[in-house]
């Protein structure tokens, strides 16, 4: 494997400036340009800075694919009429959020306030510095990457919880209650799913969980538990069937209902973020992450960024059911969720477990990798 | 009209006369109903148990209101699912501080017709649960139904508007 | 540095014509110089920040050429209606956002709280009794923030304006940018409406 | 949480109007409900006092605006009674048919709403996209999408035009399959039923005594149907069934709905029959010229004259898309009536919001309240 990696890239972009920079300028009064703490800290920055571009990008481009699709599944169209296709539309509802005054509701805490959705995106952006898009697109090799992700996204309950109450809004407040219990109740189905995982790679690192995917995807043997964690994550990412803390009918805009401009714009790109960070998951995990099937050409696998295209098509492949999902279910009410959440996913979980158990015990999984068409 | 309808009708007429004596004025036919019984305002409450109970017109359709200038009109209409027809029911009252017992103790869906009217046409309900405003907004003094009530045009009228 | 800045507003310029007397041909056929030029070389000579002055009056055409139209442009093109129902216009406006006619290719998704709009569509008849609400809700969207009044209704209480609980026109209320006639007005008058505000929006100098 | 008083109004996406729910609720349980009306009350009933009998009819169109042909029908036939006025047959049956596709226009307007209510996103567009065949339908013959101003006193306002019913079987054939798209979609969802069985219950003896009437009444077995019991128009040339349900709780509701639907295509199909086989005028003939046949009066003088025409109330009833509606008018004489009382279905429907909400959790709020389709407009007048 090549160690070619987004991080590397921006520490060799640095270097070439700085050693350039370094080498035309006076040596005795710029010794500190090759300061390697220099060059580690501005590395990270710039690694940080294209992430950040891309997953943003990513984000957007999301939003609009799912206005599109979604406008196909209600016989309509969606955006049209900004850029080819809707295309800038998303650009323009950010430009719009961006320019409209910022205020604060009499009765709001402050601090929680303007806190929460900032934390609440911060940790959503947090978690892409994590997860690999590809062998290449990663930050180095993180041996609990797949912990590390699941612990950052499991904060989102905190912070909407605290932007519900410092609102001082009664529909928010309900919101924000559902919000939490939904959360904490699907953090466990998901949890659980995440170690029949792990049961069968033996390991943390998503990396390598991906790249012991090359010759089956996990999502065939683990099927159940494939089953639980994309329904969990239709929970973690509050949308339908389980959007009820946003239950438009009821609660008007469910927790976000105060906010408004650039901080109802954090809360609108986290939920997407977090819907992408869901479908990376379920790619990575159970579909193979970049691994492309073998029918490739192996002119085609050897292209640079051609990992980079088959991980980002199985995304929005992903993304895809999830919004047609969104098309076609109704929305379920708090105790029934709570109850599938508790009695069906829990229980489904475990069962995932077990199989996952027995298949490693059985060592049978070896042989899934003869199937025709299945992995690499 | 039907002859069984009319013979209905007869036998509601006796029945009524019987019972009530004095308040109950009489039977007028009225197209396409069982007819419109006129009652004094005094065996309200009587009339409507005996309406609901012994005759089952068990349905209040319409509570109306109609200002003659001089008297005030006050009219139930209820339907009976066994006879399968409308009935009147109709108590002309005083234009002084008209008033008439309320019929929610006997039909509980009379509740909110008698709160429109009451703020509407200015018909006070005895013994109501909940006679506020429903239509209007609370506090509002004039009774827009009556004809004494008139409508201008917008331009007649100063419109102020005081930011809250 | 001094402690306070004063910033040179341009006056404008005044006619060169209306200087010279009647009846009479003006002598100098130069044409004067623009005022505000001369404002800034009288600045430079007693006012010791003249040429931040300068350079805020070039911010601000930097502003008019360059962040105003962008701004502009997204405001025009991501309108988000306040999801309210009033009367019988309701219908229509949720036709519009129905498969026939798809207001969203537009750019227009209905939000049902108001801090997230930036267009009110007060889409039918307007009661003195939710009046006041309605300045509320008006007040709750955060600025800048447009008013469609759409239907007669809206524009001058319609068939009800001798209703004595009918406000006779919501610009009673709250400003209004744009009227829609009719009763209700078709969801394409809706749209139409809805793009004679997206043209005042691009042209829109603030 | 401890208890705590809501709004849910006037601008709340649960209330498909205006109007205001106040809620108490307890943590998610709901205590107490309070229904707060009269924000779109635009004193019809006394306008109408000053109006043309014919001008009313304007203002019909506007009290219910999801079923306008329904409250035109409604008010002309009691006026027609009050001015002793018997419209030709043909206008009988071109009111028949019209109030049916009122119907359909109403109910796939419900359909569209109630699911949204419950989360379902796409078929809200799919009952807009049907609705507007029907509404083509009325644009083709009265010039407008909601608001019609078709009915006249003694008739309606012009014939069909030709090829009408030809496009209307065909948009029949194509609203029967979309009706069981709508079922597919709906009861083919498990968490549809989930959200909907049990929910609301209002039993028969409780329906009654609340004075509920309409597909909420019908909904728990109670056969009442106006057009059944008291027909009006032609409605006792036509055959349909009534639907009734046995529930009594929202998916009872949705199934009386969709079966009214069915059966109102069936009518419509039977109107349609009749229309083509009997031409004839839609108009009565030899009516004073007041009273504005065929179209309003412009000029005054048509209506200024003394008359002695003789007085009269009349009393209508209506099988209205949301219920049983009354209309009182009473004539004393002049161009004007001298009292119009208009009874909403939705009116009483509402009052008894108490014994169908409380106990039930505030996400149950939007389902039990978009199965009763409340139209703010007819309520609050």
């Amino acid at each position: 494997m090549s160690t070619v990696t987004l991080y590397s890239v921006a520490n060799g972009l640095i270097v070439a400036i700085l050693t350039g920079l370094y080498s035309v300028l006076p040596h005795a009064y710029f010794g500190w340009l090759v300061n390697p703490d220099l060059i580690l800290v501005l590395s990270v920055l710039v690694f940080g800075a294209i992430l950040l571009a891309a997953s943003m990008i990513n984000t957007i481009m999301l939003i609009w694919y799912e206005r599109k699709l979604l406008g196909r599944f209600m016989d309509r169209r969606g955006a049209m009429h900004v850029g080819y296709a809707g295309l800038l539309q998303n650009f323009a509802d950010g430009i719009k959020l961006f320019r409209k005054n910022t205020y604060k509701p009499r009765d709001a805490d402050g601090l929680g306030f303007y806190a929460a959705p900032t934390a609440y995106m911060v940790t959503s952006v947090m978690i892409f510095a994590i997860l690999p898009a590809s062998w290449g697109w990663t930050a180095g090799p993180l041996p609990l990457s797949l912990l590390l992700a699941l612990v950052v996204f499991s904060f989102a309950p905190l912070f909407i919880f605290l932007s519900a109450w410092s609102q001082a809004n009664k529909y928010s407040l309900i919101g924000g209650m559902r919000s939490a219990a939904q959360m904490i109740a699907y953090e466990v189905p998901i949890l659980l799913a995440v170690v029949a995982v792990v049961i069968v790679s033996g390991t943390f690192d998503l990396t390598t969980i991906v790249t012991m995917q090359t010759n089956y995807w996990f999502g065939i043997p683990l099927f159940v538990a494939l089953i639980v964690f994309v329904t969990g994550m239709l929970a973690e990412m509050e949308r339908i069937p389980f959007d009820l803390p946003e239950a438009e009918a009821e609660l008007v805009e469910g927790w976000n209902t105060e906010y408004g401009g650039m901080l109802f714009a954090f809360f609108m790109l986290s939920d997407y973020l977090r819907a992408l960070i869901g479908s990376f998951l379920v790619v990575l995990l159970f579909l193979g992450g970049w691994t492309m099937p073998g029918w490739v050409p192996s002119s085609l696998t050897a292209l640079p960024l051609a990992a980079l295209f088959w991980f980002l098509l199985k995304t929005y492949i992903v993304f895809g059911v999830f919004v047609w999902v969104r098309a076609s279910l109704p929305r379920v009410r708090t105790d029934q969720l709570l109850r599938i959440g508790w009695m069906r996913m829990v229980p489904l979980s475990l069962l995932a477990i077990v199989l996952a158990a027995l298949l490693v015990l059985a060592k049978c999984l070896p042989v899934l990798g003869c199937l025709p068409g299945v992995g690499g | 009209m039907e002859a069984s309808a009319r013979l209905f009708q007869r036998d509601l007429m006796g029945k009524l006369s019987k019972r009530f004596p004095t308040g109950f004025l009489g039977l007028d036919p009225f197209p396409g109903t069982f007819g419109r019984i006129r009652f004094d305002p005094a065996i309200a409450l009587e009339l409507f148990r005996e309406i609901r109970d012994v005759h089952a017109f068990e349905h209040l359709a319409m509570v109306a209101g109609i200002d003659w200038v001089e008297r005030r009109e006050v009219l139930y209409t209820v339907w009976s699912d066994v006879h399968r027809g409308y009935l009147l029911l109709s108590a002309m009252l005083p234009a002084e501080r008209p008033h008439i017992e309320t019929a929610t103790t006997v039909w509980p869906s009379a509740n909110w017709h008698e709160r429109e009217t009451w703020e509407l046409v200015d018909i006070t309900f005895d013994h109501h649960p909940d006679l506020r405003n429903l239509l209007l907004p609370t506090g509002y003094q004039f009774h827009p139904l009556l004809r004494s009530f008139k409508l201008h045009e917008p331009e007649e009228l100063e419109v102020k508007v005081r930011h809250v | 540095m001094t402690g306070t800045s004063t910033t040179v507003v341009p006056k404008p310029r005044p006619p060169i014509e209306a200087a010279a007397p009647a009846g009479e041909l003006p002598m100098v056929t130069q044409p004067a110089l623009p005022f505000f030029e001369i404002e800034t070389l009288r600045a430079e000579q007693f006012i010791p920040n003249a040429k931040e002055a300068l350079g805020s009056m070039i911010a601000e055409q930097a502003q008019d050429k360059l962040i105003r139209p962008v701004f502009n442009w997204a405001g025009r093109n991501s309108l988000f209606p306040l999801h309210w129902g009033l009367a019988c216009c309701a219908i229509e406006f949720a036709a519009a956002f129905g498969a026939r006619w798809d207001a969203e290719r537009f750019g227009v998704v209905p939000r049902s709280s108001p801090r997230q709009c930036d267009l009110l569509i007060v889409n039918g008849t307007v009661t003195w009794k939710v009046a006041h609400k309605l300045i509320t809700l008006y007040e709750q969207m955060p600025e800048p923030k447009w008013v469609i009044a759409m239907g007669n209704c809206a524009t001058g209480g319609g068939p009800f304006r001798t209703a004595y609980s009918v406000v006779p026109g919501v610009d009673k209320l709250v400003p209004v940018d744009v009227y829609i006639a009719g009763c209700p007005p078709r969801p394409e008058a809706l749209l139409d409406g809805i793009l004679l505000l997206e043209r005042l929006i691009q042209e829109r100098r603030e | 949480m401890s208890e705590m008083w809501i709004n849910m109004g006037p601008q709340h996406p649960m209330t498909h109007g205006l109007w205001n729910l106040r809620v108490r609720i307890d943590g998610e349980l709901v205590l107490e409900v309070d229904p707060e009306m009269g924000y779109l009350h635009r004193g019809i009933e006394k306008i109408s006092e000053d109006r043309h009998y014919n001008e009313v009819i304007t203002l019909m169109d506007r009290t219910c605006y999801v079923a306008g042909m329904a409250w035109e029908n409604l008010f002309i036939l009691g006026a027609e009674q009050a001015l002793h006025v018997e419209p030709p047959e043909r206008a009988k049956w071109i009111r028949t048919l019209s109030e049916e596709f009122q119907r359909i226009g109403s109910h796939v307007m419900w359909y569209a709403a109630f699911v949204q209510d419950i989360g379902l996103m796409a078929p809200f567009l799919y009952g807009m996209r049907d609705r507007d065949l029907v509404l083509d339908l009325f644009q083709s013959y009265t010039g407008a999408r909601m608001t019609y101003e078709y009915n006249r006193v003694g008739g309606v306002r012009n014939d069909l035009p030709p090829g009408f019913i030809d496009r209307a079987r065909k948009v029949c054939d194509w609203l029967l399959d979309r009706f069981q798209e709508y079922d597919d979609l709906c009861l083919g969802s498990d968490i549809f039923r989930k959200r909907c069985d049990g929910l609301g219950v209002l039993k028969a003896a409780d329906c009654v005594r609340a004075g509920i009437t309409g597909p909420m009444l019908r909904s728990a077995g109670v056969k009442r149907d106006v057009r059944k019991d008291r027909p009006y128009n032609a409605y006792d040339q036509v055959e349909f069934d009534v639907a009734v349900a046995d529930g009594a709780d929202v998916t009872a509701r949705y199934l009386v709905r969709m079966e009214e639907l069915r059966q109102s295509v069936r009518i419509i199909r039977q109107c349609l029959d009749w229309l083509e086989r009997n031409p004839g005028p839609a108009m009565a003939e030899n009516l004073p010229r007041w009273m504005g046949a065929p179209y309003a009066p412009v000029g005054k003088e048509g209506y200024l004259l003394k008359r002695n025409y003789p007085k009269g109330v009349g009393l209508s009833a209506i099988e209205e898309p949301h219920g049983e509606a009354l209309a009182y008018v009473v004539n004393e004489g002049g161009e004007h009536p001298y009292r119009v009382k208009l009874k909403s279905p939705i009116f009483t429907n509402l009052s008894a919001a108490k014994h169908y909400l409380v106990g039930y959790r505030v996400a149950d709020i939007p389902p039990i309240m978009g199965s009763v389709d409340v139209c703010v407009g007819e309520v609050d007048r």
